[in-house]
């Protein structure tokens, strides 16, 4: 069963200088508030995983902590560019960004491929695309069958998967609904996952869209109330738009950016 | 229809909305939509308030179904997954819906597009001496275009969006021309019109080029040329698109609007 | 948007003489109402895909409406053998039956590839088992970034994938829950998808488990209420165990059989 | 446990109930079983009431972590998936959970089982001139057996069940010898007991063929060899079975009883 414990002590134990994370959540509940643990902690030299790196991604990379992403679309959803990913690709700040770039149908399927304990999955994608000159996990497979070639991708197996969620019980299981993107082949995929969640309750009661992670396949619980903002969580809270909005101005400028991290996650100490 | 409909004064109108106005009424028939955010959101938005209400609208986040009633900034609102018909897992709706070939129509932005509707959303050569300047990359856009049944694009038109030579094949349109979706085994028709602020450009039958086909009332074919990074073959007619409906520049305020005050 | 029809109508329209058919269930909401119509029909030379023929397949081969049976597990869940399925293999009664035969995740991964338009799938599956001499439709592909060999399985795309579902709504949007086993990959795999149902509702609720499939992603629906029966719909009913039980003796004999198809299906005709 | 617990009067005890009792105590400290339907089901949940309350149940039908109060007749029986943690696909259960190697323990049945503990459950030969006998097929053996840490077998001891010569081989226990599950890519450790009405059979670690390591209290090791269809080999001592406690046979009669009356 999955230990519950604080966020601090969960980032702490499973979150370790070199890992590869992946912290998932397509849109909607964005582990954030791991992430600025993760910032608190200075735990460095990550090899970063997500399908759209997101404002969160955008934090940690603009706090010096990535070595490399790995992505499918790099934006800031709905308001234009993500400023510290690209001054760290564009001009190497605050280091230089190393970057494995793929289709979201790509990444989805890596981390299904991560999840079903297989090398590579198989998928119609990057048919005359430029993006397999890029990478190395791209390749292709001929169907034994048809003789059909198709696109083969690696499959990602993350060191540690960080995920949030709305609940979990007092044994450790988990369960998320609304729109659960790819968090279950991401936690899956990882070879230790962290949830945190809105709330432990007493008794989890199943939900439509529910995705359950039992207790046994988690490895730690961390309470984090509003851990996703300014994502959101169903039924706790509603995107915040307006700071994705604000972002662009703050994450333009370096000094801003430092200022911002500096107010908004160093000095936010999260209680032990 | 027993009488035309009320045009809008053509002044109120913004080349923005003539475009998304036009990209909405290119849905007309369409049964299901793979719908990128931005302008394609808002195009497939307002088709549902006018032309097609019965349009399904699919998003990479795993909707099917969606029927928000203000536009999404993202494509993970909570608004798409409430309304939705179905809500389903992001592998499941790029392999079972996407890849299988569900979808009717996949509707895409882009940042550079060329002749053959070729899309380039990853990375820009910014000269001798400068680094590539970095774009957010492909998200659904590869396998979107490879799978719907055809693709819309709808962007801004200017040397810099439409040009001569991509500088990443992000997202493969008609390729290098006739035959080649065949030969890389894409199985939708691909790209079937760019409708940008100044017209609509739909390739050609035989070439598989773009070719101007339609302007926005009062654009001159000319002043499409010089927003064209190649030398653009125009049709032979080009016609002028209607002018937006009253009916139709209500529903895009009022759909735009309702966003921002959520917002 | 999915037809309502009846019955009758919708087996005789989306049904015919030589389909591949698949009419999947997990034990749960197997579609008995829709392949007792079949044999009312009298619509043959099928090839049957199923994961476990169940009794519902004993029935339809029993009849001799069927030439190939292409599966995974033939047993009677709990009870024993399924007499006319053996009698059929080892003995060609009422016909000769060919057999493509498959392990269970070899067979769900197969819905998969056809639900997903690949024309196979890779699973760890089959090491070492005498399973791949028998069948055309196992063979190996390898990894192109470990050299690992995995095995593929080719895709099943049936021309009809019927199933059981709990409710529909007017506009023939489904919605099953429960054990909602590999019915979604089949009804996706196939070109032409019927949907019995308990009731039609005015509005589906979302619910727990609830796999929700679009109307325009379904053929036809068609009302069977208790269609499941002696298999169950959760929250209408329950397996009728004693039934299962006492199909045994039945189907051990021929005359029993053919004694009991003509008075609980010939005889039963549905209403139109 | 500081005082013997009471056995229960061994006159009374079935041999099917002391092969059950003594498969449910094989489960003693594992967390989680990948629960074939029949026998395996009746241990796995007798487990659950006597010594490893917390083990989770895994059934192909898609259920993680079911808690049925009575036995299940089949294993997509409704109780199944109502008292489970989650519920998932087939294909969810097949290549996320089972092939993934999260499950500790595979459960099986046979219909034969040879010296390496491989299986047969698909066809058996009759002899000349007459057609193969058809058994149900392969299930979810083959990849359980494959992928689970390690897989328990329990069948009845007779010379038509453990054969000299598999006539099919459905399941991979150990090959044909010591390193073949490596060579063939299986990951699990394969069987590491076969319990039976008689005793219990153990893989040798040098050899990996089948040892009877220990009988049911009053069988004789002659009576296992003579239903055994090979040179059975035997261990130096062979130790008797506990009998079963009353607390166990309580527990048994009880699960069967109300898997009885429900039906």
């Amino acid at each position: 069963m999955a230990e519950i414990r604080t966020l601090h002590d969960a980032v702490a134990e499973l979150v370790h200088d070199g890992d590869t994370v992946a912290m998932e959540g397509f849109t909607h509940l964005i582990p954030f508030a791991a992430a600025h643990e993760i910032i608190r902690q200075g735990i460095t030299d990550l090899t970063l995983v997500r399908m759209t790196p997101d404002v969160i991604y955008d934090q940690l990379i603009g706090a010096g902590l990535v070595k490399k992403l790995v992505f499918s679309w790099g934006g800031n959803p709905g308001v234009g560019s993500l400023h510290r990913f690209r001054d760290a690709v564009e001009n190497g700040w605050p280091r230089p960004l190393e970057i494995d770039e793929h289709s979201h149908a790509g990444m989805a399927n890596r981390y299904v491929a991560g999840a079903s304990g297989l090398p590579f999955a198989v998928l119609r994608g990057y048919r005359g695309s430029d993006i397999p000159e890029r990478t190395d996990t791209v390749s292709t497979v001929t169907c034994p069958f048809t003789g059909e070639e198709l696109a083969a991708v690696r499959a990602v197996n993350p060191d540690v998967t960080v995920i949030h969620a709305q609940q979990a019980d007092h044994d450790g299981n988990v369960q998320l609904w609304g729109l659960t993107g790819v968090q279950k082949e991401a936690a899956l995929a990882a070879r230790r996952v962290l949830v945190t969640v809105e709330e432990i309750v007493d008794e989890l009661t199943p939900r439509p869209t529910g995705v359950v992670l039992p207790g046994w396949a988690v490895t730690a619980v961390a309470p984090a109330p509003d851990g996703a903002h300014p994502s959101y969580a169903a039924g706790y809270s509603v995107r915040d738009n307006a700071f994705y909005q604000a972002w662009d101005p703050i994450s333009r400028d370096r000094d801003a950016f430092r200022k911002w991290i500096e107010e908004h996650v160093h000095d936010r100490s999260q209680a032990r | 229809m027993t009488t035309a409909p009320r045009a809008a004064a053509a002044t109120e109108v913004t080349p923005d909305e003539l475009m998304t106005v036009n990209a909405a009424r290119a849905l007309a028939g369409a049964r299901t939509c793979f719908v990128g955010i931005g302008l394609p959101s808002t195009a497939a938005n307002l088709s549902r308030r006018t032309d097609n209400p019965d349009l399904v609208l699919v998003y990479e986040s795993g909707t099917l179904g969606s029927k928000p009633t203000r536009l999404p900034l993202s494509i993970g609102d909570g608004e798409l997954a409430d309304t939705a018909d179905a809500v389903v897992s992001v592998p499941e709706i790029f392999n079972y819906w996407l890849q299988a070939g569900r979808i009717d129509v996949g509707f895409l932005g882009a940042a550079q597009t060329d002749r053959y509707a070729n899309i380039n959303t990853t990375v820009v050569d910014r000269g001798p001496g400068r680094p590539e300047g970095r774009l957010p990359g492909a998200g659904g856009a590869p396998e979107i275009a490879a799978n719907c049944g055809r693709v819309l694009m709808v962007l801004r038109h200017s040397t810099r969006n439409f040009v001569e030579k991509l500088d990443f094949t992000t997202t493969v349109g008609h390729g290098s021309g006739p035959g080649d979706r065949e030969r890389l085994g894409l199985r939708g028709r691909g790209p079937t019109a760019v409708i940008t602020d100044l017209g609509i450009l739909r390739p050609d039958p035989e070439t598989a080029e773009l070719v101007l086909t339609e302007v926005h009332p009062g654009v001159t074919t000319d002043r499409v040329r010089a927003a064209t990074g190649w030398e653009l073959r125009v049709a032979d007619r080009v016609t002028a698109t209607a002018p937006p409906t009253e009916a139709e520049i209500t529903a895009l305020r009022t759909l735009k609007n309702a966003g921002r005050s959520a917002a």
